[in-house]
């Protein structure tokens, strides 16, 4: 167990044990509990910072554990694992902080927070998952941890919504697992491989190679919520805010994009895809997802609906930045990855506030409260600029790399996608920045603010600092150890005629 | 082999077959266990007829006489319970798929048996050579309780089993008196001390000639089930703990034979080609006990009324 | 008297004698059963640990019974694959002895121990044991004791479960019986060893081995013999059908394990495979059928029940795959073993914690399980790793024994066995989390909550935690299951 | 050390009346308007001339001050001083938002004049470009907000189009960043290019065929909004034009066309000016008068091959000029804005016509809708299912089913 | 054909008969006297199946006989026990043919 492995169960323990302790805390023991959470947050955000360090300087973090013969537990730390694992890190904090302000006063926090940091622990796994068969295991870890989260309302609706999560994502689970079978029967190997670990076998299983590529993504599609796959994410909005806002808009879907983006890269190759011919349909795929879920969430009067759906289309950015063959285009994908998850947890951060302290859920009961909550409704209006991708925000740097991929790997149709899908995101978006800010609340205005601020400072700090994060994340791209110059790193690897 | 010999043995078996056929489907309960009775002892006969004396022994005193016993019993309480109309609950149709499929199973396995009768393999020659050492000259005796007796222990164990479980469930409240007619009384003064003699006889005589420990438990269990019908029953005293202790001192001896075998060093059951007989005919004498004392309380089916509830 | 020191002690006599002589001595003296159950349930884990070590040693431990040799007397042979079912049984065993001990009242636990210290021993003698009719002795004996456990509670129910289970079980012995008389006949012998030797490919053979895979196939409740399983097993007490589910069932599928591996199908060749590929379909139809009604069931206990035939359904996957030579293939045996011991863990806890919800709710019927997930957290934890267990789902090891099989099914191209075994599990989950979602909700009518000991929800969940962890540590697992079926093709050679 | 002073004065003047717009930090200055204008007016004093080159932002974006540059500073600080006293007349409750929108339009001008990069230069566009709208939408009545509908869609198209125009320059020139982006283009993507970057600018300009929205605002908005109309985005537009078209290339075609609709802009305008002399209507025909005469010198500079850099200077100090003119016009009468928009402009029967259109597409995507995919695999639960556990009935067609899929997967293996 | 073909065969057809009965009563007395019928005739195949091979009767089946005898009563016995408990409690001495649907728990 060399030191480099140590780290990376240490990453692992740091809210893996807080998590399992948290669930045999007391309900009232309410300091205990979130100084566990903090301390779990701030030291693997601590470890997370000390591995980037490393990693951007050569050094190797590997552990592997004998778990099935012929097969082992590995954990990885490469370049592309940290830029998830970080992003999910640091998410976390916040999220913590933010669930903490959220949940006062509502029962069965133990239980939340157990799971809450569970669900951390999986996605972290997932990320830092060496070979095929580790990230099966963190990937359904993940969906089992989530569970009990989307039912923790205990009502009904909470609980049909739950079935339907579960019939969706364990049979993407399962989908996944007979491709991983399949191929560790034919390849005999599943670690990852920096361009693919199947390029012996394409002469003889051409075909069955074929099959089982879209079994994998259909199985990690699940969860990246590609178009026929994508039920789930809307009715999962039942859950509390902040599980809407870190799972189902960052740590679960993000762990789909980022399965496809292993499969492409680190299984098949995105030379090996594109030969196979399966890069433009999944392509194709991405794109009809970016429109169709603008489309539908130009209809959803719900706010948490309509954010739901835009993190349907928003994800299959990723996707299509992977599918187009071509080293700017893994750029735009993958810097999206990190942006995405800035701006949409902003979202969800501001819609859980509106619900939590002005009790509105639908837009159209959102008129003129630009007045009553300032600060939220502008870290709104920052992250929803974004996420058209007007130049300052972060949005507008990876739609930039994106299309610019997509020019030079010569498929000029996504440049259309890409501007249609702008168009889309402004027609859903700039409604509720209008009548947020231009529209006189109707009837009596809202509750007002008790003690001067517009609400708790646990519910306000953390979309204001997002905001600012994925402000930053735009204006100060180039600065190293950002989000595009650290993906710029992992490109130099990926691709290697990329200088 | 005589043509009247293989005349009888066709008959007897034919025979066995109408009976158990007859048992099964009349439509009268009593009928068919009386008729299950006469198969018993005709299945005896046919154990005579297959040179095992043993287990002709064990078919009539266990298989026709206690079985017969338990289910009259058991007809009687069922009769008291549920008086439900006996023609009533017999199923007159005998569906016939069920009929075919049968038989041609059956025919698949007549075939089988008709493949194996010209030279059927069997253990006499090592039987026959271990006999000397095994302490008993009836080779079935030496088989049941040296050779295999590992069986024979688990097989006095199930009848324990059987006994607790019965208590277990707890079936009904013990039954009234029954006044003893004096026809039944005299015959019980006669028969018992026969019956007693009969049991140690049996006993005794299994370790050289057909008898045993189970035939002799059987008719000591009539002995003690005739005396039950008449009416007689055990002392309060006597059926808490001691009756207790004799249904477990069968089981209870082989183990602790067992277990001090076992300290000696030896392999279990291994008994000291000396003192062979002597243990063997120990066990014996206890599980007679013990057999007599379980049948008989089987057959009284609940708990002794004294018997505080365990 | 550790066993380093006295290693040639006969670790089988004791394990066999120990739980006997421990029921004899509950029958004798009742007030002592509870502290004799207790003792001798864990001496038996200790004795296994013995056992284990001397198996580690030299491969295969043979005890000739009476001092006499193979055709004449009775051996016992302990092996790596009775062991591992002698292991699933003692932990089992610990497990539900310590549950029971807090679920029946005093009056009833008297007459609790000695039937289940006579269950135990059957257990052991039935696992070490290497002749024919002294299997049949121990099935009978097990049987009769798992009767009486059955109708233990007394219950309309229950009494009618156990009557059909007595009959079943009865008729599968018989049938298992006519089949040794058969191969007695035809070899002379009733040794496991000495059979392999003399046994030939005839009629009497074939006719044998159809014979006793049907007794036992009864007895295991195979798809179409599972009749008298659900009512049984969901009517009796919540320890019993832990014991039932977990390890009776299993007793007779090891038989059928012992038979299929060492006489017939080295014997058969081809018409082996005939006899393998229809118990796969009976499988496959096992899995499916199982996990349909498991589904439909308004009832835990039921469902669980219907579980159990759906989880046996998995464990006769592995007949159908043959190696090319025609011989069993001892991958796919590796994973069933390793199936067997993980549904016995998980089967185990599962019901224990349908006990649970049934003494606190009074009653068992899943839309009414009242917000039981923060009432009973322990009781709802337990279900759920066990319920994942038994789905296969990853962290446990449930997911390892579904992995191995699915590579060994692959690794043969049988697609059809790949295709059931995925659905399988998939129909598993939603049965599984569709108790485990009526967990957090609220029932129409409240109950009246009877609490419930905090020994029962600790067995139960350390029996599910067990599972888990088995999925953890296949490392250290496996050699030992190479060394009950030969070792597995160690790297997957495409 | 003067370059670094230089530096920081240039990004002060944009980040501090961006901070002094904040409502709270507004609130509690002195003379808080005078004071966010005054670093400004103190640069536009001190120094001719300066640059600060910024690695770091965005794609490494940079500030500079030159002569032309400090003509249009001035005309930005006039304009806005003579809005804030037209502000300061509205009624107090208007007041506090209308002051921050006028501050964020400012920082934006002040932006787009001083930026040396296409990226920066949008970047500040955005800014001006929503700022604008506010304030249009602040002139309160139903024509303002129509006015700000058709201002903001007009926005949108337009960045849109100046977006892909970036991503066609970038991708030409191979420069993934294009710090020193020179305008070097050749063949027919050229045209394409300048196609892009015409149809953009006249959209945000509101030159002749697009100027619904500028005759729209100047009838409806507020005073200071229709005072800075000119001024704010049709001269930076217009700024923008001469910006991102490559000098001196000699694009005849497109310096061809700016003629074309310089000279019918101009046309229209007189046209319209004569047929309808009304007060209220002047200021949008000189808008659109001055607007049409600016782009057709823009298409003669164009289509001249040389003499380019002669009028480099001269270009900034005209737009300055066309800037203030209207202003001049509108300071001396402040019309009170009109409710609604009777008799526009022949082309906004589009803007009668878009509310049926925006029906009619919105029945199309209704219908999108209820073609939703089929409801998601219902949840397999006892509730849907009959569950009764009565005896075992016939055989269930799901073992059918799964028979056939075997099949089919034995057949494929 | 020897004299034990003859029994072994009578077995057998004891067996089916037994078989038969069982499956077909519904009267849980007749099951267990089709139970008791169906080990007779397998204890008649174990032993006619020996047949009088020139060594003499062979032991070792008749131990087995016997000890199958004594198995078989005291199954029979924990039956009856059964039967007649479920009679009290269900009324019928015949087992529910459905599953049980609401039966009180324990």
């Amino acid at each position: 167990m060399s030191p480099g492995s140590w780290i990376l169960l240490a990453v692992l323990a740091s809210s893996l044990l807080p998590g399992l302790v948290i669930f045999a805390i007391a309900e009232r023991r309410v300091a205990l509990r979130t100084g566990l959470n903090l301390l779990g947050a701030v030291s693997k955000l601590l470890l997370v910072g000390w591995m980037l360090w490393g990693v951007a300087h050569g050094h190797a973090f590997e552990l592997r554990l004998a778990l099935l013969p012929g097969l082992d537990f590995v954990l990885r730390a490469g370049p592309l694992a940290l830029l998830f694992v970080t992003l999910s890190s640091a998410l976390w904090l916040l999220t913590t902080l933010y669930a903490i302000g959220y949940l006062e006063g509502s029962p069965h926090r133990s239980r939340f927070f157990g799971f809450f940091s569970l669900c951390v622990t999986a996605s972290v796994g997932v990320a830092l998952a060496g070979n095929l068969l580790t990230f099966l295991l963190f990937y359904e870890l993940l969906t089992l941890s989530t569970y009990p989260l989307v039912v923790h309302r205990g009502t009904e609706a909470a609980r049909r919504a739950g079935q339907s999560y579960l019939a969706y994502t364990l049979t993407g689970g399962a989908l996944l697992l007979a491709g991983t079978l399949w191929l560790y029967s034919l390849a005999g190997t599943l670690e990852f491989t920096a361009t693919g670990f199947v390029h012996g076998l394409v002469d003889d299983h051409r075909g069955a190679l074929i099959l089982i590529f879209w079994l994998l993504i259909a199985g990690v599609g699940v969860k990246a919520a590609l178009v026929p796959l994508h039920g789930w994410l809307p009715q999962a909005m039942v859950a509390p805010a902040p599980v809407s806002a870190l799972l189902h808009a960052v740590a679960v879907v993000k762990a789909g994009a980022f399965g496809i983006v292993r499969i492409v890269y680190e299984v098949y190759g995105v030379e090996l895809a594109a030969d196979l011919g399966v890069a433009l349909p999944l392509a194709a795929l991405a794109a009809i997802t970016i429109l169709y879920g603008s489309l539908r969430a130009l209809y959803q009067d719900d706010l948490k609906r309509r954010l739901a759906f835009s993190t349907v289309s928003q994800v299959s950015y990723i996707a299509l930045g992977v599918a187009i063959a071509g080293p700017i285009a893994t750029i735009g994908g993958l810097v999206h990855l990190v942006h995405q998850g800035l701006m949409k947890i902003t979202l969800f951060f501001c819609a859980g506030n509106l619900a939590e302290t002005v009790h509105i859920h639908r837009i159209s009961e959102m008129d003129g409260v630009g007045r009553r909550m300032p600060w939220t409704m502008g870290a709104f209006t920052l992250a929803a600029f974004g996420m058209i991708g007007l130049p300052p925000v972060a949005g507008f740097v990876s739609k930039w790399y994106l299309g610019l991929g997509a020019m030079q790997a010569g498929q000029d149709w996504v440049v259309l996608v890409l501007a249609g899908s702008s168009l889309l995101n402004a027609a859903y978006f700039l409604p509720i920045l209008h009548r947020a800010w231009f529209r006189a609340p109707a009837g009596n205005g809202f509750a007002p603010a008790v003690g001067g601020r517009e609400t708790g400072w646990l519910l306000l700090w953390p979309p204001v600092i997002t905001a600012a994060m994925s402000l930053g994340a735009g204006l100060l791209a180039f600065i190293p150890f950002s989000p595009l110059e650290w993906v710029q790193f992992i490109a130099r690897q990926e691709f290697i005629g990329y200088d | 082999m005589s043509l009247l010999q293989t005349g009888i043995d066709a008959l007897l078996a034919l025979g066995l077959v109408w009976l158990a056929w007859r048992a099964l489907a009349c439509p009268d309960l009593f009928r068919g266990i009386v008729l299950f009775i006469a198969f018993g002892l005709l299945m005896a006969l046919a154990w005579v007829r297959l040179e095992a004396p043993d287990v002709a022994l064990a078919e009539a005193a266990i298989g026709a006489g206690l079985t017969g016993a338990l289910l009259l019993a058991a007809l009687a309480r069922l009769n008291r319970i549920a008086p439900a109309g006996t023609r009533a609950d017999t199923r007159e149709a005998w569906r016939n798929a069920p009929a075919l499929l049968l038989v041609l199973a059956g025919a698949g396995l007549g075939l089988a048996v008709l493949s194996l009768l010209p030279e059927p393999a069997g253990l006499q020659a090592q039987v026959a050579a271990e006999l000397g050492r095994s302490g008993v000259s009836n080779p079935v005796t030496a088989v049941l309780l040296n050779f295999r007796g590992y069986d024979t222990l688990l097989e006095v164990l199930v009848l324990l089993l059987a006994l607790l479980a019965a208590w277990s469930l707890e079936a009904e409240p013990p039954r009234r008196e029954a006044a003893p007619g004096p026809v039944l009384d005299l015959l019980l003064r006669l028969l018992l001390p026969v019956l007693v003699l009969a049991a140690a006889y049996l006993l005794w005589a299994g370790a050289h000639a057909p008898g045993g420990a189970f035939q002799a438990g059987a008719v000591l269990g009539a002995a003690g089930v005739l005396a039950l019908l008449a009416g007689w029953r055990l002392q309060p005293h006597l059926t808490g703990l001691p009756l207790r202790l004799a249904i477990v001192i069968g089981p209870g001896g082989f183990l602790l034979v067992a277990w001090a075998l076992l300290l000696t060093g030896r392999p279990l059951l291994e008994y000291p080609p000396a003192l062979a007989g002597a243990l063997i005919l120990l066990i014996e004498t206890l599980a007679t006990l013990s057999i007599a004392a379980t049948l008989a309380v089987l057959f009284q089916g609940s708990r002794p009324a004294a018997e505080p509830p365990a | 008297m550790s066993p380093v020191l006295l290693p040639d002690l006969p670790w089988e006599a004791l394990l066999i004698l120990l739980p006997l002589t421990g029921a004899a001595a509950g029958a004798l003296w009742p007030p002592a059963a509870r502290a004799i159950g207790l003792l001798t349930t864990a001496g038996g884990l200790l004795l296994l640990a013995g056992l284990g070590t001397a198996v580690a040693d030299a491969q295969t431990l043979r005890h000739a019974v009476g001092g006499w040799g193979a055709p004449l007397g009775i051996e016992l042979r302990a092996d790596a694959l009775s062991l591992v079912f002698l292991t699933a049984t003692a932990l089992v065993g610990l497990g539900v002895a310590v549950y029971a001990d807090s679920y029946f009242e005093r009056s009833q636990a008297r007459g609790f121990w000695p039937l289940w210290l006579f269950l135990l021993g059957a257990l052991n003698a039935l696992f070490l044991s290497a002749d024919l009719f002294n299997l049949y002795v121990t099935l009978e004996l097990m049987g009769l004791a798992a009767v009486a456990l059955t109708a233990f509670s007394g219950g309309r129910a229950a009494l009618s479960g156990a009557m059909r289970y007595l009959l079943a079980t009865l008729l599968g012995s018989l049938v298992y019986l006519l089949g040794v008389a058969l191969l007695y006949h035809a070899t002379g012998t009733l040794d496991f060893s000495l059979l392999t030797q003399r046994l030939e490919a005839g009629p009497a053979a074939r006719t044998a081995l159809g014979l006793m895979g049907a007794g036992l196939a009864l007895k295991t409740a195979l798809f179409p013999f599972h009749f008298w399983l659900p009512p049984a097993h969901s009517s009796a007490p919540a320890p019993v059908s832990a014991l039932l589910s977990a390890l009776v069932v299993k007793a007779s599928f090891y038989i059928l394990v012992r038979l299929w591996l060492e006489l017939f199908a080295p014997l058969s060749g081809l018409e082996g495979a005939g006899t393998g590929e229809v118990l796969g379909w009976l499988g496959m139809a096992a899995i499916l059928w199982g996990s349909w009604q498991a589904l439909r069931q308004p009832r835990v206990k039921l469902l669980v029940a219907y579980s159990t035939v759906a989880q046996i359904g998995y464990l006769f996957l592995a007949f159908p795959l043959l190696t090319a030579a025609g011989l069993p293939d001892p991958a796919a045996w590796r994973a069933v073993l390793w199936l067997v011991l993980a549904h016995a863990l998980a089967k185990a806890a599962m019901f224990l914690a349908a006990g649970n919800l049934l003494r606190f709710g009074g009653h068992d019927r899943i839309p009414d399980l009242d917000c039981v997930a923060q009432r009973l957290p322990l009781t709802v934890a337990a279900f759920a790793l066990a319920g994942i267990s038994i789905a296969g789902l990853p962290p446990t090891g449930g997911f390892i024994g579904k992995w191995l099989l699915l590579e060994a099914a692959l690794l043969q191209g049988r697609w059809d066995l790949v295709a059931v075994m995925l659905l399988g599990g998939l129909l598993a989950a939603g049965y599984v989390f569709k108790v485990v979602g009526h967990f957090f909700t609220p029932a129409a009518a409240g109950h009246a909550a009877r609490p419930v000991p905090a020994a029962m929800e600790w067995t139960a969940l350390t029996l599910a935690i067990l599972a888990l962890l088995l999925g953890l540590a296949p490392a250290w697992l496996l050699p030992w299951l190479d060394l009950a079926v030969g070792p597995g093709p160690a790297e997957a050679v495409p | 050390m003067t370059e670094l002073l230089q530096g920081i004065g240039l990004w002060l003047i944009l980040a501090w009346p961006l901070l002094v717009a904040l409502p709270d930090v507004y609130r509690h200055l002195p003379q808080p308007w005078l004071l966010a204008l005054a670093p400004a007016a103190l640069l536009l004093i001190t120094t001719d001339a300066a640059t600060l080159d910024m690695p770091w932002i965005v794609f490494g974006s940079g500030l500079e001050l030159d002569s032309g540059r400090r003509w249009l500073l001035g005309m930005s600080l006039l304009l806005w001083l003579a809005a804030g006293r037209l502000a300061a007349r509205l009624d107090p409750l208007r007041q506090p938002a209308t002051f921050t929108l006028l501050l964020i339009t400012f920082s934006g001008q002040v932006g787009m004049i001083l930026a040396s990069e296409p990226v920066g230069f949008l970047c500040f566009s955005t800014l001006l470009g929503y700022g604008f709208f506010g304030l249009l939408v602040q002139g309160g009545g139903a024509g303002a907000r129509r006015a700000a509908r058709l201002y903001i869609a007009a926005l949108i198209l337009a960045d849109l189009l100046l977006f892909e125009a970036l991503l066609l320059a970038a991708y030409l020139q191979e420069a993934q960043r294009f710090a020193g982006f020179d305008h070097r283009l050749e063949g027919e993507t050229a045209a394409l290019y300048s196609g892009l970057v015409l149809l953009a600018f006249l959209l945000k300009a509101g030159i002749w065929p697009l100027h619904a929205w500028v005759t729209a605002a100047l009838r409806t908005a507020a005073p200071p909004a229709r005072l800075l109309l000119m001024g704010g985005p049709v001269v930076m537009a217009l700024l923008g034009l001469w910006r991102w078209l490559p000098a001196g290339q000699g694009l005849e075609i497109a310096g061809q066309v700016c003629r074309a609709l310089g000279a019918a802009a101009l046309i229209y305008a007189l046209l319209q000016a004569l047929r309808r002399p009304q007060p209220a209507r002047r200021p949008g025909w000189l808008v659109l008068a001055l607007g049409g005469a600016l782009l057709l010198g823009f298409g003669q500079v164009l289509a001249a091959a040389h003499g380019w850099e002669g009028a480099a200077g001269l270009v900034p100090a005209l737009l300055a000029l066309a800037g203030l003119l209207p202003a001049l016009l509108l300071w001396r009468q402040p019309a009170t804005p009109a409710a609604t928009l009777e008799d526009e402009p022949p082309w906004t029967w589009l803007a009668r016509v878009q509310p049926r259109l925006g029906r009619l597409h919105r029945r199309l995507l209704d219908g999108l809708a209820h073609l939703r995919p089929p409801r998601p695999l219902p949840p397999v639960t006892a509730s849907s299912l009959a569950g009764s556990g009565t005896r075992v009935t016939r055989w269930p067609w799901v073992i059918m089913a799964l028979a056939l899929l075997g099949l089919v997967l034995g057949l494929l293996a | 054909m020897s004299a034990a073909g003859f029994y072994a065969l009578a077995g057998v057809a004891l067996v089916v008969l037994g078989l038969y009965g069982l499956a077909v009563q519904a009267h849980l007395l007749r099951k267990l006297l089709a139970v008791n019928i169906l080990g007779s005739g397998v204890f008649l195949v174990l032993v006619g199946l020996g047949g009088p091979a020139d060594a003499g009767p062979d032991p070792v089946p008749h131990a087995m006989v016997i000890t199958g005898i004594v198995v078989a009563v005291s199954a029979t016995a924990l039956g009856l026990v059964l039967m007649l408990k479920l009679t009290t409690t269900s009324g019928r001495p015949t087992l529910e043919d459905d599953a049980p649907r609401e039966g009180p728990e324990a």
